[in-house]
């Protein structure tokens, strides 16, 4: 079974969004407001129901002299962001009703004829991706273009982006591209540059890789991001003690008043 | 004579003078360097979309879980009056609870699929089980007293008083998550008192109620007190904030609140019903408390992005 | 585009967006290409990728700069003394491509002996004339160029769309030419003096570039350069909406002949041009000064009187230019079938005769004024998008009757209706008379045709779906009202209607609103034999005879055979995609491309091979169609007399040119001069720091009147320099983006974009209201204070540039406040344009009042 | 029916056949019969109507109903990219404020209203038969000038060859109108 991924390489993103609208018009995906933030050219500020590809634009000190390609800090750099398609995926685990599935590539797809808008997901996304869409009562978020995949399509958002910032593939092989692209810049004395892929702790991996320049953080990319499941465990031994006690308390309360009666 | 021009300049001064008197607060404060914030200082994380229907299923659903357990511990000792009322409770809960549960859904008419699959991965989907299994056999209980749907009910209803802190406690949310361990003894403890308050309000003057409202209260104290000494950023939002100030006067009103008139009331019956009415509006307030600040602290980026501040 | 056809020939781009990734040094500047042209930028990345340095020049550090190697912050308005000191730097350097130079420019000819230079006159060349605020231009001629011989081109008046004159460059045997480049006359020296004041200091007192950073650009630049390695400059509107906008592209011209980066891949000068068939309106031209293929308007003149004149006036002797008359010709022969005879000149005389400033700011006045009585406006949307837009709008309410043909309903078509005039209580709706018919107007998917796109490709489009309810295309539109107003003109023969009943206007149409097959009027640009209507293979077939009709010479052969539409195919093949598109002229994708090969027809290295002479084949061949006559070896000499091409010589690369070359020197076609000079914007802050008795282009037209005030140079009420851009999410004036929910979300508001010392300054916090006044209006939007935008030191104190996207009008899904109500109407003397990427302001925190919109 | 609903149990399949509810058992029919809805839809080889790069597109349209607009691959300038407004072409045709009907307002008036189309090409041919009868000029200083000064033009950059030569033609060759210009000045 293949299992697909995107690579979103943020030091080749101009930025243009193009990502975020072919996403929208393939997927038929509303707006999400008029709003300007002021937030550098970033009016659409996160991921969310109706937003599944978005684009941070992190700003720094411009320096007469040199561009943004240059060696040392990245001046303004932008990233395309997208549901990471966990390994271990909080969502898919939270789901109750069976509407977030795995599909045969990878990917984690939410049935939107299935959904019932329970909203458990929604606390359950590691990387605050999946929302409810207030109008509507239904999650959502990237499908992976499940679509589009078994038709052995290339997903909207990368089949756009005019400067292959998104690449789409097969994992292994995005690995690769994406070392290949960071031996490229550190020869261009782009040092700073660093591969995103959180595969050691609890998430297990992701469908999404990022390059980013400087420190993930500022791209609220969290460094070590949990799959809420890792609590499981510790959560239901405290209910069953609790359960537990509760009705031993019970027994032993009612037992004692016998006694007393 | 003034000039075309001059006239313009004067109503173009007029302008500036106005707008300088128009000037605007602020939208928000400049940009800061993003790796200090992370992304502008942007929550990563997303709130909980649950409406207010939540929290009080939480509530109700603990408390009727908690009534059948009392209702089959009371049968076996034959308090037949008290096991019929609890009964009736945790029915009438079992269904005020599916009401509630379906209200907060963003496609009610869908509530069926929560019985599509079976996810012991996901503490919803147990949840669903638990409350169609409760509230079968508590119905069931009800209308024919049978003792096995008695123990299938308080079986049942032993994991409607604890697993909606499995619920919130295994997410995301860094201000639950930290309490993983708390939170379904808090909300199990909550619910034992929220029950035997109600059973005693509605008349029962049984010494069984009182005592395990008394051990429920002493237990909630704890709660209480483990929160407040937890110290790491996560726990912020129950201590600081409105959900701060709900979570504590919360805790207060179910904990020590009820413990302290329990043991030192010296009118038993008006301390008891003071002390049960503590105990509920304390658990309810507690369950807001705690949605609450669930959504305070999926606002704040600083805990899962382990910022310097954080 | 006079600044490249005067240069090198033709005006478009020199080059194709996917020949920049064969680049070694890509310099931008006057554009912000990621941002507007993204798909274009992705050649760029690959030229990247491959190690090319990319170098943006720009006020604002842009989504550009951030993928660029180098960026520097120029002062708006300043970039010719920046061009110009690389210009110095190659040639006092002597880093010009010598051999490509001598041979492929104009560097060696002599000039005339009474030219006189800026450099010697303070600013003007030879030839101004006061009183009438023109250049004559015949001081700046070759030497032995004939005095009287044939006229130098119109010169009144000319929009300068049109094609370069060359004619006064008669026989190529009258110039001297010093291949040494040693005379004091020859182009090369001239260009020396001319720029030797054009230095690193300049640059740094002028457009606040450090020196060295200058240095390290033109370092990076120059050694890209040569026979091993080229270097490409793109440029847009940040160089062509100035007052000496042509000029500035000139300077780049220059730059790129010196560095033989001309014709060769990787090399050129890529035009990034507007819209989808920007390119395409001036080929065929919606314009006043041009007919189709650039052939010139009559003016009333002394030489468009007589058809002979005017042939006489616009032929030139040497060079492809000399098939002017077939050209001419063939499309009187389009446009008016059989009635266009040899005794009727073709029927020349029923052409309107041009006798002004035709054009948009030019009649706008005049309609602003009450001398306009209807106005047609389709797919445009001034109300927005132009100069002084109050002014343009105020003006709307001056006409009888006006139509709108649009997709949307547009502030143009609602000026009437709800335009910030309206809501100051300017205009009344009840007062104003004028008529307005707004027209639905049929998509891109739902009409077929082609767009000419930047690098001069014709595309076609198949039509997908009908449009929707009464929409209809331009065609169908067109089509109707002029077969509604033929017949009235049938039975009525004054001299007036002569032309309009002459005018050939039978195409097969189809569907409910009878729609013309576009098909068949390509067919009609493409050309025929009048006598059996077979089409043409491409222009070399058309005749001065009237047996060819052709409706635009430059794209014949798009169409060579029914049922072959070039612009149709589909299947892009070798390096350069032929058989995707049809580009003019003749499929050639890299225009002048034997330069991309030595003199004697080698090419220059392997590295940078295109196209070469087959010694065995006889012939030219490559990667892309040569430019060339093909069968001409390199060692053609022609023979004593002879005409048109054949009077070129195997080594001339310029077939277009009557001389083949290159034109470092532009003798004539050019309003202000054979080389570019340093000139402020017509607002500035600064004097003019080469010639202070001329601040400003002399011949450009600052159109000022009590509605279209200027600041004085510099102005203490408008202390900061202003400019304005474009948001890679909005599409010029905004009826095709403000009015999507996609894209309307993602730039939901006006922004005024300034540096953080500014803001700090002016006590602006980040969000929060500024008011943005100019003479001619006030605006409001939110603060965005950024280091991308930099406080200037230049002219010796601190200059704060402000950055307005000018993209908002009063409707749409989101709306702002008009930036070009603050902008003046203003008149490059070449093409018109006006200046609106240096002028100036004042800011001020908070809203503007209510009053002024 | 009661069976089928019954055997497409995702519970069901859990119990038979094993698995924890994310993986085929939980997938919906709809799920499984996802394709991509332009799968089969007839294509159009066209041409983004914003900017000079000249991106190619294909249009996907079914029964005379557009489906979606996607990049073209094998375009040698974009590859099948578009940027944004590329993008959103399909909403640009298709979006609510979208025209469709022919506008009017009379002089005067203070509202819109609605014309048939033929109707208000008649009454356009009106206005331009009588304001060019108004101001035409056939000769100055006894010299040819054919000029029709009182009606301009504005516009051509967004629109096709094919049209922007008619109007050329009707316009100036036709009617005589010099005032003709465009977004073109670079
Ligand atoms: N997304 C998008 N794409 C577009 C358009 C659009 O509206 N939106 N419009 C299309 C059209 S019609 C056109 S004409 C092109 C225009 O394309 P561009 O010319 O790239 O557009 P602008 O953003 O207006 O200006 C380009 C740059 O010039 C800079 N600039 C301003 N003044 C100066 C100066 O004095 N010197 C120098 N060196 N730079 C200066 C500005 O800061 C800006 O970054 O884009 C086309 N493509
Ligand atoms: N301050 C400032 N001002 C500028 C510039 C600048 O850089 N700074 N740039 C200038 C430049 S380069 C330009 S090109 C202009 C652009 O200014 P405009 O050309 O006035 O602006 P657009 O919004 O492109 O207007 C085109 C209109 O055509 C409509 N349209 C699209 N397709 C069709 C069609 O097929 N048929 C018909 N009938 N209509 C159609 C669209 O809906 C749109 O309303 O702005 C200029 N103004
Ligand atoms: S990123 Fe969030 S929404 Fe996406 S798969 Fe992982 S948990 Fe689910
Ligand atoms: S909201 Fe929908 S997708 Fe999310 S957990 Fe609930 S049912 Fe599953
Ligand atoms: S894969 Fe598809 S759904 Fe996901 S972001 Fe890309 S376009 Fe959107
Ligand atoms: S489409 Fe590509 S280049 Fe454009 S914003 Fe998205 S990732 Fe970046
Ligand atoms: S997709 Fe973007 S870059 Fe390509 S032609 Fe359209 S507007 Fe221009
Ligand atoms: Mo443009």
């Amino acid at each position: 079974m293949p299992t697909t991924a995107f690579l979103t390489d943020s030091t080749v993103c101009i930025g243009c969004k193009a990502c975020e609208v072919a996403c929208k018009a393939w997927n038929e995906v509303p707006q999400d407001g008029y709003v300007w933030t002021g937030l550098s050219y970033d009016n659409t500020k996160a991921l969310g129901h109706s937003t599944w590809r978005h684009v941070k634009f992190v700003e720094h000190e411009a320096v007469p002299g040199r561009g943004g390609h240059a060696a040392g800090q990245p001046t303004w750099s932008f990233s395309s962001d997208v549901c990471k398609h966990c390994e271990h995926a909080g969502c898919l685990d939270a789901c109750p009703t069976g509407s977030i599935v795995r599909t045969e590539f990878g990917g984690v797809f939410v049935q939107p004829d299935i959904c019932n808008g329970c909203g458990y997901c929604v606390v359950a996304c590691p990387f605050g991706v999946i929302d409810r869409r207030p109008d509507d009562g239904r999650a959502f978020k990237c499908t992976f273009c499940y679509d589009r995949q078994k038709a052995g399509l290339t997903p909207a958002c990368a089949q756009v982006c005019p400067t292959e910032s998104i690449v789409f593939g097969d994992m292994a092989d995005l690995r690769r591209e994406a070392s290949r692209r960071l031996d490229g810049l550190a020869a261009r004395g782009v040092t700073d540059a660093v591969l995103y892929d959180a595969h050691e702790g609890s998430v297990g991996g992701t469908h999404a890789l990022f390059i980013v320049r400087g420190d993930p953080v500022a791209y609220n990319l969290p460094p070590k991001p949990d799959v809420p499941s890792v609590y499981l465990r510790r959560a239901w031994r405290s209910a069953f003690v609790t359960a537990a006690s509760l009705i031993g308390a019970a027994l032993i309360a009612f037992a004692a008043q016998s006694h007393a009666h | 004579m003034p000039t075309d021009t001059d006239r313009r300049e004067i109503t173009l001064t007029s302008i500036r003078d106005e707008a300088r008197e128009l000037a605007a607060p602020p939208a928000q404060g400049p940009p800061v360097p993003p790796s200090e914030t992370g992304y502008y200082g942007l929550p990563l994380l997303k709130r909980p979309v649950w409406s207010a229907s939540v929290p009080l299923y939480f509530f109700v659903g603990g408390a009727a879980g908690a009534a059948a357990i009392i209702g089959a511990a009371a049968r076996a000792r034959g308090r037949n009056r008290l096991a019929h009322d609890a009964r009736w409770m945790a029915a009438g809960g079992a269904l005020i609870s599916a009401a509630l549960l379906t209200e907060d859904l963003g496609r009610p008419s869908r509530f069926l699929n929560m019985l599509r699959v079976f996810k012991p991965q996901s503490a919803m989907s147990v949840g669903s089980w638990a409350l169609s299994a409760f509230g079968a056999s508590a119905t069931g209980a009800a209308l024919t007293s049978s003792a096995a749907l008695d123990v299938a009910a308080a079986a049942t209803g032993a994991v409607m008083t604890t697993y909606t802190g499995v619920l919130i406690g295994a997410t995301a949310i860094p201000a639950w998550s930290e309490a993983v361990d708390l939170l379904p003894a808090h909300f199990g403890a909550s619910a034992l008192g929220s029950a035997t308050a109600l059973l005693e309000l509605l008349g029962h003057r049984d010494a069984a109620l009182h005592h395990l409202a008394t051990v429920a209260a002493a237990a909630e104290t704890v709660a209480g007190a483990s929160v407040e000494m937890k110290r790491s950023a996560a726990v912020r939002p129950l201590k600081e904030g409105p959900s701060g100030l709900l979570v504590r006067v919360g805790g207060l009103l179910s904990g020590p609140m009820p413990l302290a008139l329990r043991l030192l009331g010296r009118r038993r019956r008006m301390a008891r019903r003071a002390a049960g009415l503590s105990a509920i509006i304390g658990s309810l307030v507690t369950r807001f408390g705690w949605v609450r600040a669930g959504s305070a602290s999926a606002d704040d980026p600083a805990v899962p992005l382990k910022l310097p501040r954080a | 585009m006079p600044g490249l056809g005067t240069s090198f020939g033709r005006g478009g781009a020199t080059t194709a967006q996917e020949d920049l990734a064969n680049s070694d040094a890509i310099l931008i500047m006057g554009s912000s290409m990621a941002e507007n042209h993204p798909v274009g930028f992705r050649w760029v990345m690959k030229a990247r990728e491959r190690g090319a340095t990319i170098i943006h020049v720009d006020p604002r550090f842009s989504r550009t700069s951030a993928m660029a190697d180098v960026w520097t912050p120029i002062r708006a308005g300043s970039d010719i003394v920046f061009l110009g000191a690389l210009v110095g730097y190659v040639v006092e350097r002597q880093l010009d491509f010598r051999e490509y130079v001598v041979h492929y420019t104009n560097a060696a000819t002599i000039i005339r002996e009474d030219f006189q230079d800026t450099e010697d006159l303070g600013g003007l060349f030879s030839g101004w004339d006061a009183e009438h605020h023109q250049y004559s231009p015949e001081t700046w001629f070759y030497e032995g160029a004939p005095e009287n011989g044939t006229p130098a081109g119109h010169s009144r008046a000319g929009g300068g769309h049109g094609k370069d004159r060359g004619g006064e460059a008669a026989d190529l045997s009258q110039f001297e030419r010093d291949p040494t480049l040693q005379h004091p006359r020859c182009v090369y020296q001239l260009l020396r003096r001319h720029f030797a004041r054009y230095t690193p200091e300049l640059v740094e007192e002028t457009c606040g570039v450090p020196r060295d950073i200058f240095l390290k650009i033109a370092h990076a630049f120059t050694s890209a350069s040569g026979p091993e390695r080229t270097a490409a400059i793109c440029y847009a509107v940040g160089w062509t909406q100035h007052s000496k906008g042509v000029q500035i592209i000139r300077t780049a011209a220059i730059l790129q002949l010196l560095l033989g980066n001309i014709g060769r891949p990787g090399g050129g000068i890529l035009a990034l041009r507007g819209h989808a068939s920007i390119q395409g309106s001036t080929d065929i031209p919606t314009l006043y000064d041009i007919m189709p293929g650039y052939l010139p308007m009559p003016f009333f003149e002394a030489d468009s009187h007589r058809f002979a004149d005017y042939v006489a006036t616009h032929r030139s002797k040497t060079g492809w230019w000399a098939n002017f008359d077939a050209y001419i010709v063939s499309l009187l022969k389009a446009w008016y079938g059989e009635a266009a005879t040899r005794e009727n000149d073709w029927g020349f005389d029923w052409l309107p005769r041009v006798t002004g400033d035709h054009s948009h700011q030019g009649y706008w006045l005049e309609m602003a004024d009450g001398g306009l009585e209807g106005l047609f406006v389709m797919g445009q949307n001034p109300a927005v998008g132009a100069p002084n837009a109050r002014l343009e709008r105020r003006a709307l309410a001056k006409l009888k009757w006006l139509v709108v043909r649009d997709m949307v309903e547009t502030e143009t078509a609602s000026f009437w209706l709800d335009s910030p005039e309206v809501a100051r209580g300017e205009l009344d709706p009840a007062t104003v008379g004028t008529e307005v018919f707004l027209f639905p107007a049929a998509g891109h998917a739902e009409k077929a045709g082609t767009f000419t796109n930047t690098q001069r490709l014709l595309q076609w489009r198949e039509k997908a779906v009908e449009p929707p309810g009464d929409c209809t295309s331009e065609t169908a539109f067109v089509y109707q009202l002029g077969r509604r107003l033929k017949a009235r003109a049938a039975a009525d023969p004054r001299p007036r209607n002569q032309g309009l009943n002459a005018l050939t206007w039978d195409y097969p149409t189809e569907g409910e609103n009878g729609e013309p097959d576009p098909e068949a009027i390509l067919q009609e640009i493409n050309g025929w034999t009048v006598a059996d209507r077979v089409l043409v293979k491409d222009y070399k077939a058309l005749a001065d005879d009237g047996s060819t009709a052709c409706g635009c010479w430059i794209y014949s052969g798009v169409f060579p055979k029914t049922g072959e539409n070039k612009a149709r195919g589909r299947h892009p093949r070798g390096r350069y995609g032929h058989g995707w598109g049809f580009a003019w002229p003749s499929d050639r994708r890299i225009m002048y491309n034997r330069a991309s090969a030595r003199p004697d027809g080698r090419p220059w290295s392997e590295r940078k091979k295109l196209v070469w002479w087959d010694e065995r084949a006889h012939e030219w061949i490559g990667y892309d169609a040569p430019d060339f006559t093909t069968s001409k070896a390199p060692d053609y000499r022609p023979p004593e007399g002879a005409e048109g091409d054949a009077a070129l010589p195997g080594d001339a690369p310029f077939i277009m040119h009557p001389d083949g070359v290159g034109w470092i020197w532009v003798s004539s076609g050019l309003k202000d001069g054979p080389l570019p000079t340093h000139y402020e914007a017509l607002e500035s802050p600064l004097g003019n720091a080469l010639y202070p008795a001329h601040a400003v282009n002399p011949a450009a037209d600052r159109m000022e009147r009590a509605d279209n005030e200027y600041a004085a140079s510099p102005d203490p009420r408008y202390p900061y320099v202003l400019t304005t851009y474009r948001l890679t999410e909005h599409h010029t004036a905004g009826g095709m983006t403000r009015t999507l929910p996609h894209l309307a979300e993602l730039q939901p508001a006006l922004f005024c974009e300034l540096s953080t010392e500014l803001a700090d300054e002016l006590g602006v916090n980040p969000g929060s209201w500024v008011t943005i006044t100019s003479p001619r209006g006030a605006i409001e939007a939110r603060a965005l204070p950024t280091s991308r935008i930099r406080p200037i030191t230049a002219g010796g104190r601190t200059i704060h540039q402000v950055a307005l996207p000018y993209q908002f009008g009063h409707r749409g899904l989101v709306c702002g406040d008009t930036v070009n109500d603050l902008l003046a109407m203003s008149e490059e003397p070449n093409v018109r344009i006006m200046e609106t990427k240096a002028l100036v302001c004042n800011v001020t925190p908070g809203r503007r009042s209510r009053e002024w919109a | 029916m009661a069976i089928n609903l019954f055997l497409e149990w995702p519970l069901l399949k859990q119990l038979v056949r094993g698995g924890d509810g994310t993986g085929p058992e939980a997938m919906s029919p709809r799920t499984r019969a996802l394709r991509p809805r332009h799968v089969g839809a007839s294509v159009a080889r066209s041409v983004c109507p914003y900017c000079g790069v000249g991106c190619g597109q294909r249009i996907y349209h079914r029964d005379g109903q557009l489906v979606a607009i996607e990049g073209d691959p094998d375009s040698p300038i974009s590859q099948g990219d578009l940027c944004p407004k590329g993008a959103a072409s399909f909403q640009l045709l298709t979006h609510a404020a979208r025209l469709t009907r022919v506008k009017y307002r009379a002089p005067y008036a203070t509202a819109w209203q609605e014309l048939p189309l033929e109707q208000a090409l008649d009454m356009v041919a009106d206005r331009v038969w009588a304001s060019r009868e108004r101001g035409f000029v056939e000769a100055r200083d006894g010299e040819v000038l054919m000029q029709c000064p009182s009606i301009a033009h504005l516009g051509g950059a967004t629109l096709d060859n094919e049209e922007n030569y008619l109007i050329k033609k009707l316009f100036s060759a036709g009617l005589g109108m010099v005032a003709i210009s465009n977004q073109a000045r670079i």
